[in-house]
C-alpha cells in the first residue's frame, strides 16, 4: 500500500484515499475534432508505460478530491515528487534520478531474476 | 530426446535416476538465427516449438533475460477456458483449448491439463444477461458453456454458499466443463524441452538491450548484454515488458503494465473440485494438485514493474472468497506473489505485424495469457513464418486502435479474464 | 514427573524451566489425554510425555517428529480444535500453546499415525523422484483427470479443511509509529529501550508469547547483571509502562510492503481455554512506520545426512529451549551431531540436567576451543572430524551410525534423541520483502542485508552480528537513543556449514532430507541440476524445495549449497529464491477481519426501503444498492405481479422509488458551457425550468451514461445519471473540469443522497400529486413534459420534475431524503385510493421497453455509439467540441453495417426471447455460426399482449421488416425486426 | 380539492442505532443543516463574511463560530455544518448566496448524517477502518479530513481530545455505524 504525498493536503496519506488516473501531461488536442485517426489513437491509446521514471496523475478522491501529478519510479514504486495539476512537467534533480536508476539496477532484479545476490 | 514414460521412470529408478538427460541445453548464442524470439515464457517457447515443428524453421533462438518460464508463465493461477464473447476471442481461446487437450501427449510432458470445469458466478440480473449472452454466442460457435441454477452450482462446487441471505446472493452460474487448470511450470518446461530437441536455442540470462534496424527500417537483429544476435525476423513476446522491448524498435504499443497478485493457502486435503470465478465480488479460486487453494487477486491500480502490490488487494479478494466460501475463513494464506501484466485498452491481446518490417509482436494478454499459451504460440509461429496473421488471429492486429474496431471483452462482458 | 497428583510428563526435569508447576492444562492428542503445564506448547507438552512421533510427511508419509521449537517448524503440523466449528488444520505444534480442553490430532495419515497406509509411498520412493509426475500419467489421455490426478490429490495435501463456517471474529487496527521493531530478543528490546528514551512512538513486536527471543533457549547470558531471560521480561515491563510504546507479543510481522507499511497478525485467543466473547480471535495490524528496525534473529539449520528425519532428531537450540524454558528433556540418551559450537551449549545444559550425552559428533576437525574444553570437563565424549552417516528406528530414532570423516569404520551408537546443528541462518525474510538487496558473507556462509530499499535497519542475528556487546551497541544506535547496557555470554560460537554433510554426497542414494515437509532430499537437488534446471528458481519449482508451509526457512540454504556444488558455481551466482510474504501463514479471517456479513460490502438502501419492505417488496442488487424489484401481493409470483403493475401504471398510475438515480449539482457561471463539453447535446438553449435527456460519451465516442438534466437557473443544473454510473460519471466530470477545462468557473457536487425521489407515473399521476404540491402550477400547459420546478411538497422544499420513463404522464418528486418516507406514505395512500400501484424496477424495465427507451449498460455495453442506439438526434451537429466528437468519427464507428438497436417481435407472440440470445440470418448454417447480434432486453408485455424485445443487430435499421432467427438449445425462434416503439407509437400519452 | 398542507415528519437514517463499549460511546448526531460550499480562493473573504465564520484555508483544519463549523475538505471546498436548526435548506444556502461572489452551494443536509464517537477508545475505534494517523499530534482537536472508513468514504472531525464527528452519506451510515461498533468493541480490549 503506497504512501502518497498530496500536494494540496500537504501530507502523506494512504493509497486507500487515492485513485490512479493514468499518465500525466497528455494534453487533450485543442482542435480535437480536426486531428487524424492516427493522432487520435496516439492521444487516446498510446502511453509511454515507462519502466523507471514515470509521470502520472493521481486523484485524492477520498481526500481533497484534487487531481495532481506525480513522478514515480515504476521499478521501485518510489515517489520522487508530487505536484499540483496544471504545473508543467517538473524535472527531477539528477541525484534523485540517479538513485532511481541505480535502484532499477539493483532492486528490479530482486525478483525478476532472483538469482544474483551480490 | 528420450521419451518420458512410466517405463523410463522404472528403468531410472533402478539406477538412482542417473540416466536422465538435461531437458534443455544452455548453448552459447550463435551470431545469427533465422528467427529470434524475445521472451522465454510459454508463448515464446511455444512459438519456437511450432516454428520448428509446423513451419520447418529450426534455426531459432529464444532469448530470455532471466530464467525460462519465470515471468507470468510461472506466476499465474493457471485457469484455462475459452468461453469468451467475441468471435476474435473465441477463435484464439478455443484454438488454444483444443491444443491444451492434447498438449501432454504432443510434448511428451505431463502439463497436467485438468478439465475440472470453470464456473463463473452470477449474482444479479445484469450478470445473468451477460452470461447468457456468452452462453448463446459460445453455443452457436461450437464452444461449451452452460447455465446452472444456484442448486446445480452448489452441487458442482459443494463449498459454495448459495443462501439468499448472502450480501450478493448467487442467482446462477455459467459453467464451461472443458475449462480447468494446468501445471504452469510444466508448460514452459515441456515446450522448452520439445523446442530444444528440434534444435531451438534457448538462451537464458540474456537481456535484449536494443533492436537493430537496417537502412530501410527493417529488423536486423537484437543487441543483448551478450552481444549482437542477428535475425531477419524478431518476435517479441515479453508480457509485462513488451512495451519496453518494442520501444527499442521505436514502436509504441498501447499497453500499461500493472502488478497482478495471487496467493496460495497451506496445503489441504481435496475440498475444492473446480475453478470458480466471480466478477461481481472479485474473486477466483481453485485447488492445486498439492492441495493449496490458489486464489487470484486483482491488479493494483497503477503502472508498475515491481512485481509487488498492496496488501489491500489481497484482503479485498479474500473477503470475497470468504463470503462465497465461509468455511475457508480459518484457512491460512501461505504465500503471496505478484506478476506484471500488460494490458491493452480493450483488454484483448495484440498479435500481429508492426510498422517495422520483420518485427512481430505478441502482447497485451493482460491477466489472461496463460490459458492462451498453446493457441497464441501456435498462431504467433504462423505469423512469424508467413509474415501475415493466421485467420484465427487476424482481428488481434495493432491497427484496431486506429480504426476503433476494438474487441472489447471488458466492456461487453463485465467478466474478468 | 507429577505435581499435585497430576502427571505432567516423565521427561520433565525438576527445577528446570520457567513454567509454573501449579498451573496445568489437559489436552488430548489423537484421543489420548495428557496433562501439560501452562506455558507449554503442544510440542513441549508432548515431549514431556516422551511423545516424539507427531506427523507424517507430505510425499512419502514418513514418520516425523518435532524438529524445532519455533515458527520455522516444518514437521510437527497438527490439527487443533476447540469445538467442531473451531478446528484449525496445519498448526505448528511448536507455536500452539496448550489450553485446557484442546483436542489435538495428527494429520496426513490413515488409519493412524503409527500405521499409515500412505507410508507405502516410502517404499516406492525410488520411482517418486523429483518431478517424476511430469514424465508419466499421460496415457490414456483422459486418465490424468479421472484416475491419476484424484489419486495424487488424495495423497497430497496436509490438513483437512474446516467444514463449518468459522464462528470466531477478527479485528483490524491501522496504526502509525516512528519506529517499528520486529523481534523482541536482546537486540529488539535494546533498540526499543533506546528508541523509547527519545520519546519516539515505538511498536515492538514479537511472535512468541513472551519477549526474549533466543534467550528462551539460553541459560548462560547475563545482561545488565541479570539472567538474560529475566532481564528481557523486566525490560518489556518497563517498555509497556511507557505511554509512547506498544508491545505486541504473540504477534507476527508477516509482511513488509511498500513505503514503510507492515502487516502484523496478533493471535489474541488461541492460547486461552475460555476466550472472552467480545475478543477477536486474531487481530490484523496495518502499521505505517517511519522507520523499521529488524531484529528478527536467526534460525538454526539442521544437518543434511542419511535418514536425518526420524522422530527424535531435532535442532540443538530446540532441545535447549525445551529444557531451559519448558523444563523438558528431549531424551535420556542424547546424541549430538553438529558443525557449530552452539550445539555444545545444548549438550552442556542437558548434561547438567542429568541427561546422558552419548557423544558429540562434530564434523569439524577443530571446534571452538572453549566449548571443547568445557565438554571435556563435563566428561562428554567429543568425536571431532566425525560424521553421523545414518540413523535407525522406525517411529523414533534408536541409534546412529558414526564414521570418522574419510574413514570406513562405522560404529553404531544407541541414542533416543539426536540433536543437530549446522549453524545459523539470519532471518532476512522481512528485509528481503522490503526489497532490500542481500550480499553473501563468504566467511559466515550466509546472506546478509546489504542495500536497503526503505528506511530500515537490521540488527543482531539477522544482520550477522554474533558478538553480544557488538549487538547491543548496534541496537542502541538503531534505536536512536543513548542508553547504557552491558551483556556477557559464556562462549563465543564458531563454525557452521551449508549443504550435504559427509556421507550424503554426490554418489549416494541415501535420503538426506533438506525440506522435511515436502520430502526433498539432497539427491533431488542433484537430479534437478542434471535435468537442466540451473536456475535456483527452476530447482525450487522442480523439486518443490522450500515451497512447503514453512517456506524453506530451514531448507533454502542447504538446497542452494548443494545446487552450487553440483553446478560448480559460487553460491552468490546461483542466487537465492525470493522471500515472499507472509513470513508465516496468516488466517484469511484475520486478513478479512471486519469485512464479513453486513460489513462485507455496504448495502445501500433508499430512505423508503423499510416502507417498501413492509409492502412486501422483493429487492434486487444494483451495484451497492438494494432496489425494490417488484411488489407481489399475496399469492402472486413475479410474472403475475409485474403484469399487474405494468397494467395498473398505464390504466391508473404507479408509484416508484427512483432515489438511487445519480444526481450531480452543476453550479457556476460556466455550467452550461461545461455540460456542452461533457454531453453530446447542446445546453445553451435549454431554459431554466426545462429538462433535457442527455447522452454522455467518453473520448472514444461510445455511450458512457445518460440521464435527464434539469436547468434550475442560469447557473445551476440538476444532472441525473444512471444508478450504477453515478460515481464514475462524477469522477469523469471532475477529471475534465480539473485538468482539461480548469478555466471554467463551475463546481460539481454529488447530491444523489440529498434527495428522495418518488416517481408517480400514469394517467392519474397529476391528480395524485396535485394536493401535495405548492408553489407551482402543474397543469399540462404551465408545466409540460420535460419541465422542472422548485416548489414545496407537503410543505417541504422540493424539486419537481415532469419526466417520464414509462411514456405516461409522469412526475418525479424530489424531497430532502429524511422527508422521503413521510411524503411517500402520503402519496402512496392517495395513489392507492385512486387505484394506483407500487411498482419496482422490473415493471420500470418493461414499461420503458414498451416505449423503446434504452437502459445504458443493458441495451448498450461500452461498444455502442449514440447512433447505434438510435440517439443521433441527441448528438449536436453544431458544437465544435465535446468529449467524444473525434472518437465518433473513427472509421469503424462511422462505417455501415454496425450493430444498431432495433425492436424484435417473435412470430409467436407468446414466445419471450432470452436476454442474451444470439441472432442469425440463417439458422441452418454450420457452427461456428455468423451472429448478427443479440437480444439486449426482452419481456412479456402485458400492455401489448405479447412479447417484445430490443436487440443489437448488425445493420439493424436497414433490416426492419426482415425475419431473422434466434437459435436456442432446443428450438429456433423466428423474429421480425421492427422499430423500438411497441406501445403508443404516436406518443400522445406522455402529454397527459 | 383543498390542498393538504401537512408538515411531513423526518425519518433519520440512524434512528434507533446505538452502540459502543466500555471505552467508546457511539451515537447518531442530531439533524443539522449542511452545505457543500465551493469557491475560488479570491472569494473566500466574501463568503466568510456572509457565513459569519472564517472559512479555513489551511488543509485539514476547521473553523467554528456562531454555531457553525466549516471544514476544509479541499482547496476550493468546504463542508459547512450548522447545528442550530433542523429545518431543511434555507439559512446556510441564503447566507452563501448573500455573499454576491461566484460560488457553488449545494444543500447536503440530508445527504450526510453524522455519528458521534467519543471516549478514550474513540480514535482506536475509528482506526479499525480508517488509515489515517489519529494521534493528537497528527490529528489535533479541530482537525478534519475526508478519508475512508473501511469500504466507505467519511469526513472526520475531531471535536475534542477523545471525541470525533464522523460525517457519512446516509446510505453508508448503517455500514459505518456497524464498523465503528465493532471497532469500539475491539478498542475496549
Amino acid at each position: 500500500m503506497l504512501l502518497i504525498h498530496c500536494p494540496y493536503c500537504e501530507e502523506d496519506r494512504s493509497e486507500l484515499e487515492f485513485r490512479w488516473a493514468g499518465e500525466a501531461h497528455i494534453a487533450r488536442p485543442e482542435n480535437i475534432a480536426a486531428i487524424t485517426d492516427e493522432e487520435f489513437a496516439e492521444y487516446f491509446f498510446l502511453r509511454n508505460n515507462e519502466k523507471g521514471l514515470t509521470y502520472e496523475r493521481w486523484r485524492h478522491i477520498h481526500g481533497c478530491g484534487r487531481f495532481f501529478n506525480a513522478a514515480r519510479d515504476t521499478v521501485s514504486d518510489r515517489f520522487l515528487m508530487t505536484y499540483k495539476a496544471g504545473l508543467p512537467k517538473q524535472s527531477i534533480p539528477p541525484a534523485e534520478e540517479a538513485t532511481a536508476v541505480a535502484e532499477e539496477k539493483t532492486v528490479e532484479t530482486w525478483e525478476a531474476t532472483e538469482g544474483d545476490a551480490r | 530426446m528420450r521419451k518420458y514414460s512410466v517405463f523410463a521412470i522404472a528403468r531410472e529408478a533402478m539406477r538412482a535416476h542417473k540416466g536422465w538427460e538435461a531437458q534443455w541445453t544452455s548453448p552459447e548464442p550463435r551470431s545469427a538465427y533465422d528467427v529470434v524470439i524475445v521472451g522465454a515464457g510459454g508463448h515464446g517457447l511455444g512459438a519456437a516449438y511450432y516454428l520448428a515443428k509446423e513451419h520447418g524453421i529450426t534455426n531459432v533462438a529464444v532469448i530470455e533475460k532471466g530464467w525460462l518460464g519465470g515471468g507470468n508463465t510461472g506466476r499465474n493461477t493457471t485457469i484455462i477456458r475459452s468461453n469468451y464473447l467475441y468471435e476474435e476471442s473465441m477463435d484464439i481461446y478455443e484454438h488454444s483449448l483444443k491444443l491444451w487437450e492434447g498438449l501432454s501427449q504432443e510434448l511428451n510432458y505431463n502439463v497436467m491439463y485438468s478439465p475440472r470445469g470453470v464456473m463463473m458466478l452470477s449474482h444479479n440480473v445484469h450478470d445473468q444477461q451477460s452470461f447468457k449472452r456468452h452462453i448463446n454466442a459460445n453455443r452457436l460457435y461450437g464452444i461449451d458453456n452452460e447455465w446452472l441454477t444456484p442448486e446445480q452450482a452448489k452441487a458442482y462446487c459443494p463449498p459454495l454458499d448459495i443462501s439468499k441471505t448472502a450480501r450478493y446472493p448467487i442467482n446462477g452460474a455459467a459453467l464451461q466443463r472443458r475449462g480447468g487448470t494446468a501445471r504452469h511450470d510444466a508448460v514452459a518446461w515441456g515446450y522448452a524441452r520439445a523446442a530444444a530437441d528440434r534444435g531451438v536455442h534457448i538462451i537464458q540470462n540474456c537481456e535484449v538491450t536494443g533492436i537493430r534496424r537496417g537502412p530501410n527500417g527493417e529488423v536486423q537483429g537484437v543487441e543483448t548484454n551478450r552481444g549482437f544476435i542477428g535475425a531477419k525476423k524478431v518476435g517479441v513476446s515479453a508480457a509485462g515488458h513488451s512495451s519496453v522491448v518494442m520501444e527499442m524498435a521505436g514502436v509504441r504499443v498501447p499497453l500499461h503494465s500493472t502488478p497482478l497478485q495471487a496467493l496460495v493457502s497451506e496445503p489441504l486435503k481435496p475440498i475444492f473440485p473446480c475453478v470458480v470465478m466471480s466478477n461481481t465480488v472479485h474473486a477466483y479460486i481453485s485447488q492445486s494438485d498439492k492441495g493449496e487453494l490458489v486464489i487470484g487477486a486483482g491488479t493494483d491500480q497503477y503502472n508498475s514493474y515491481s512485481q509487488t502490490g498492496g496488501l489491500q488487494i489481497i484482503t479485498h479478494t479474500l473477503d470475497a472468497i470468504c463470503e462465497l466460501f465461509p468455511i475457508f475463513r480459518r484457512v491460512k494464506m501461505m504465500r503471496q506473489w505478484g506478476g506484471i501484466t500488460d494490458n491493452t485498452p480493450d483488454r484483448s491481446p495484440i498479435q500481429g505485424v508492426t510498422p517495422v518490417p520483420g518485427l512481430f509482436v505478441n502482447c497485451g494478454w493482460g491477466t489472461g495469457g496463460f490459458k492462451a499459451t498453446p493457441g497464441s504460440a501456435n498462431l504467433f509461429a504462423h505469423l512469424i513464418a508467413r509474415g501475415e496473421p493466421h485467420r484465427l488471429a487476424a482481428g488481434l492486429n495493432l491497427d484496431r486502435f486506429r480504426t476503433g474496431r476494438l474487441i472489447d471483452e471488458a466492456a461487453a462482458a463485465a467478466v474478468a479474464h | 514427573m507429577s505435581v499435585s497428583g497430576k502427571n505432567i510428563g516423565a521427561f520433565r526435569i525438576k527445577g528446570a524451566g520457567r513454567l509454573t508447576p501449579a498451573r496445568t492444562a489437559r489436552f488430548t492428542f489423537d484421543g489420548k489425554t495428557y496433562t501439560a503445564m501452562e506455558g507449554d506448547t503442544v510440542a513441549s507438552a508432548l515431549l514431556a510425555h516422551g511423545v516424539h512421533l507427531v506427523g507424517r510427511s507430505f510425499k512419502y508419509h514418513r514418520p516425523r517428529g518435532i524438529l524445532s521449537a519455533g515458527a520455522e517448524e516444518p514437521n510437527a503440523l497438527i490439527d487443533v480444535s476447540r469445538d467442531a466449528a473451531r478446528r484449525q488444520p496445519n498448526v505448528r505444534a511448536t507455536v500452539q500453546e496448550v489450553f485446557d480442553g484442546a483436542k489435538i490430532s495428527s494429520q496426513n495419515r490413515w488409519p493412524s499415525l503409527k500405521f499409515d497406509v500412505g507410508g507405502f509411498n516410502d517404499l516406492l520412493s525410488p520411482f517418486f523422484a523429483a518431478g517424476f509426475y511430469y514424465k508419466t500419467f499421460m496415457w490414456p489421455k483422459e486418465a490424468w483427470m479421472k484416475v491419476y490426478e484424484p489419486f495424487i490429490r488424495r495423497a497430497a495435501g496436509l490438513g483437512v479443511a474446516p467444514t463449518e463456517e468459522d464462528p470466531d471474529h477478527y479485528a483490524n487496527r491501522y496504526a502509525h509509529c516512528d519506529v517499528l521493531i520486529a523481534g523482541a530478543g536482546v537486540a529488539g528490546l535494546t533498540a526499543a529501550l533506546s528508541a523509547a528514551a527519545t520519546g519516539a512512538s515505538v511498536i515492538l513486536v514479537d511472535e512468541q508469547p513472551e519477549v526474549g527471543g533466543a534467550l528462551h533457549a539460553d541459560s548462560a547470558t547475563t545482561i545488565d547483571g541479570q539472567n538474560g531471560y529475566e532481564w528481557a521480561q523486566a525490560a518489556a515491563a518497563k517498555l509497556k509502562a511507557m505511554p509512547n510504546v506498544t508491545v505486541l507479543t504473540r504477534t507476527t510481522v508477516f509482511g513488509y510492503y511498500n513505503h514503510g507499511f507492515l502487516g502484523l497478525a496478533e493471535r489474541v485467543t488461541d492460547h486461552l481455554a475460555r476466550p472472552g466473547k467480545s475478543s477477536p480471535r486474531e487481530r490484523l495490524w496495518q502499521v505505517r512506520a517511519s522507520r523499521v528496525v529488524l531484529a528478527t534473529g536467526s534460525i538454526e539449520r539442521h544437518m543434511v545426512f542419511s535418514n536425518n528425519d526420524r522422530p527424535g532428531i531435532m535442532l540443538a537450540s530446540a532441545a535447549r529451549t525445551f529444557l531451559n524454558h519448558h523444563g523438558v528433556a528431549v531424551g535420556r540418551k542424547v546424541g549430538v551431531y553438529t558443525a557449530h559450537d552452539s550445539a555444545y551449549e545444548a549438550a552442556f545444559d542437558l548434561k547438567r540436567a542429568g541427561v546422558s550425552i552419548a557423544a558429540i559428533v562434530d564434523c569439524r576437525a577443530e571446534p571452538g576451543e572453549a566449548v571443547l574444553a568445557e565438554a571435556r570437563s563435563l566428561g562428554i565424549d567429543v568425536l571431532t572430524g566425525h560424521s553421523v552417516t545414518d540413523t535407525f528406528g522406525r517411529l523414533r530414532i534408536s541409534s546412529m551410525t558414526v564414521v570418522r570423516n574419510g574413514g570406513s569404520n562405522a560404529r553404531k551408537i544407541k541414542v533416543d534423541a539426536l540433536i543437530v546443528s549446522a549453524g545459523w541462518t539470519p532471518s532476512v525474510h522481512l528485509f528481503s520483502q522490503s526489497r532490500g538487496k542481500l550480499r553473501f558473507d563468504e566467511k559466515g556462509q550466509r546472506f546478509l542485508p546489504d542495500i536497503y530499499a526503505q528506511d530500515c535497519v537490521s540488527i543482531g542475528g539477522c544482520n550477522g552480528t554474533d558478538d553480544l556487546a557488538e549487538l547491543i551497541d548496534e541496537a542502541i544506535v538503531a534505536g536512536g537513543g543513548s542508553i547504557a547496557l552491558a551483556g556477557e555470554n559464556r562462549f563465543e560460537w564458531t563454525g557452521g556449514m551449508i549443504g550435504a554433510a559427509e556421507g550424503a554426497g554426490p554418489d549416494t542414494v541415501v535420503k538426506a532430507f533438506i525440506d522435511f515437509q515436502h520430502d526433498v532430499t539432497a539427491k533431488d537437488i542433484r537430479l534437478a541440476v542434471r535435468e537442466g534446471m540451473h536456475s535456483i528458481e527452476h530447482i525450487k519449482r522442480f523439486t518443490t524445495n522450500g515451497m512447503a508451509s514453512d517456506q524453506g526457512k530451514l531448507s533454502n540454504m542447504h538446497g542452494l549449497a548443494i545446487a552450487a556444488e553440483v553446478l560448480d558455481r559460487p553460491i552468490p551466482q546461483v542466487g537465492l529464491t525470493t522471500f515472499r510474504a507472509p513470513y508465516t501463514p496468516v488466517t484469511y479471517g484475520t486478513l478479512v477481519n471486519h469485512s464479513r456479513g453486513d460489513l462485507f460490502d455496504p448495502a445501500r438502501k433508499t430512505p423508503m426501503h423499510a416502507l417498501e419492505a413492509a409492502e412486501g417488496a422483493e429487492f434486487e442488487d444494483v451495484g451497492n444498492w438494494k432496489r425494490a424489484w417488484y411488489f407481489p401481493k399475496r399469492g402472486e409470483d413475479m410474472a403475475t405481479a409485474v403484469n399487474r403493475e405494468c397494467r395498473t401504471v398505464r390504466e391508473a398510475a404507479g408509484v416508484f422509488d427512483a432515489s438511487t438515480l445519480g444526481k450531480i449539482e452543476v453550479v457556476g457561471p460556466d455550467a452550461a458551457q461545461f455540460l456542452n463539453l461533457l454531453y453530446t447535446n447542446a445546453w445553451d438553449a435549454l431554459k431554466p425550468g426545462k429538462c433535457r435527456y442527455g447522452i454522455m460519451t467518453r473520448e472514444d465516442g461510445f455511450v458512457y451514461d445518460d440521464g435527464v438534466v434539469g436547468r434550475l437557473a442560469e447557473d445551476r443544473f440538476h444532472v441525473t445519471t444512471t444508478t450504477g454510473g453515478a460515481p464514475r460519471v462524477l469522477h469523469h466530470m471532475e477529471d475534465y473540469l480539473q485538468t482539461e477545462f480548469p478555466h471554467l468557473k463551475v463546481w460539481l457536487t454529488s447530491t444523489t443522497e440529498q434527495w428522495a425521489v418518488i416517481a408517480v407515473q400514469g394517467p392519474k399521476a397529476r391528480e395524485i400529486i396535485q394536493p401535495f404540491v405548492e408553489g407551482v402550477d402543474i397543469s399540462n400547459e404551465a408545466f409540460p413534459h420535460m419541465s422542472v420546478a422548485e416548489c414545496t411538497v407537503m410543505g417541504v422544499p422540493a424539486r419537481l420534475f415532469r419526466v417520464s420513463f414509462t411514456g405516461e404522464l409522469g412526475f418525479e418528486v424530489n424531497v430532502p431524503a429524511d422527508y422521503g418516507p413521510a411524503v411517500w406514505k402520503a402519496i402512496w395512500e392517495r395513489a392507492e385510493s385512486m387505484g394506483a400501484c407500487l411498482y419496482g424496477t422490473e415493471t420500470m424495465h418493461v414499461l420503458r421497453a414498451e416505449k423503446g427507451y434504452i437502459i445504458v449498460g443493458q441495451d448498450t455495453d461500452g461498444t455502442v455509439t449514440p447512433d447505434d442506439a438510435g440517439l443521433s438526434w441527441a448528438v449536436s451537429k453544431k458544437k465544435t467540441d465535446f468529449v467524444g466528437i473525434r472518437g465518433l468519427k473513427r472509421p469503424d464507428l462511422a462505417r455501415d453495417g454496425r450493430k444498431q438497436l432495433v425492436g424484435l417481435l417473435t412470430n409467436k407472440p407468446s414466445d419471450v426471447l432470452e436476454e442474451g440470445a444470439q441472432i442469425v440470418a440463417d439458422p441452418n448454417q454450420p457452427k461456428p455460426m455468423t451472429m448478427l447480434g443479440h437480444v439486449t432486453s426482452s419481456y412479456w408485455s402485458e400492455n401489448c399482449g405479447r412479447s417484445i424485445a430490443i436487440a443489437l443487430v448488425a445493420g439493424g435499421r436497414a433490416r426492419i421488416g426482415q425475419t431473422l432467427y434466434v437459435p436456442m438449445k432446443d428450438r429456433t425462434i423466428a423474429v421480425e425486426v421492427t422499430d423500438m416503439v411497441f406501445f403508443d407509437k404516436e406518443g400522445g400519452r406522455i402529454n397527459g | 380539492m383543498a390542498k393538504s398542507k401537512t408538515d411531513a415528519s423526518r425519518t433519520l437514517p440512524l434512528a434507533g442505532f446505538h452502540g459502543g463499549s466500555s471505552t467508546v460511546r457511539l451515537e447518531a448526531a442530531a439533524p443539522a443543516q449542511r452545505i457543500s460550499l465551493r469557491a475560488s480562493a479570491d472569494d473566500v473573504p466574501a463568503l466568510s463574511g456572509a457565513l459569519g465564520l472564517d472559512l479555513p484555508v489551511k488543509p485539514k483544519t476547521s473553523a467554528t463560530a456562531n454555531g457553525r463549523t466549516a471544514l476544509w475538505l479541499g482547496p476550493d471546498e468546504w463542508l459547512v455544518i450548522d447545528e442550530g436548526t433542523v429545518s431543511p435548506g434555507g439559512r446556510l444556502m441564503q447566507a452563501a448566496a448573500s455573499s454576491g461572489v461566484p460560488h457553488s452551494a449545494a444543500d447536503v443536509s440530508h445527504r450526510n448524517t453524522a455519528i458521534l464517537v467519543s471516549g478514550p477508545g474513540a480514535a482506536r475505534a475509528i482506526n479499525a477502518g480508517c488509515p489515517q494517523d489519529l494521534s493528537l499530534t497528527a490529528f489535533p482537536i479541530g482537525a478534519c479530513s475526508r478519508t475512508v472508513l473501511a469500504k466507505v468514504e467519511i469526513v472526520l472531525l475531531r471535536t475534542a481530545e477523545d471525541a470525533f464527528r464522523v460525517e457519512v452519506w446516509r446510505s453508508f451510515s448503517d455500514y459505518a455505524f456497524g464498523l465503528l461498533a465493532e471497532g469500539a468493541q475491539d478498542a475496549a480490549l
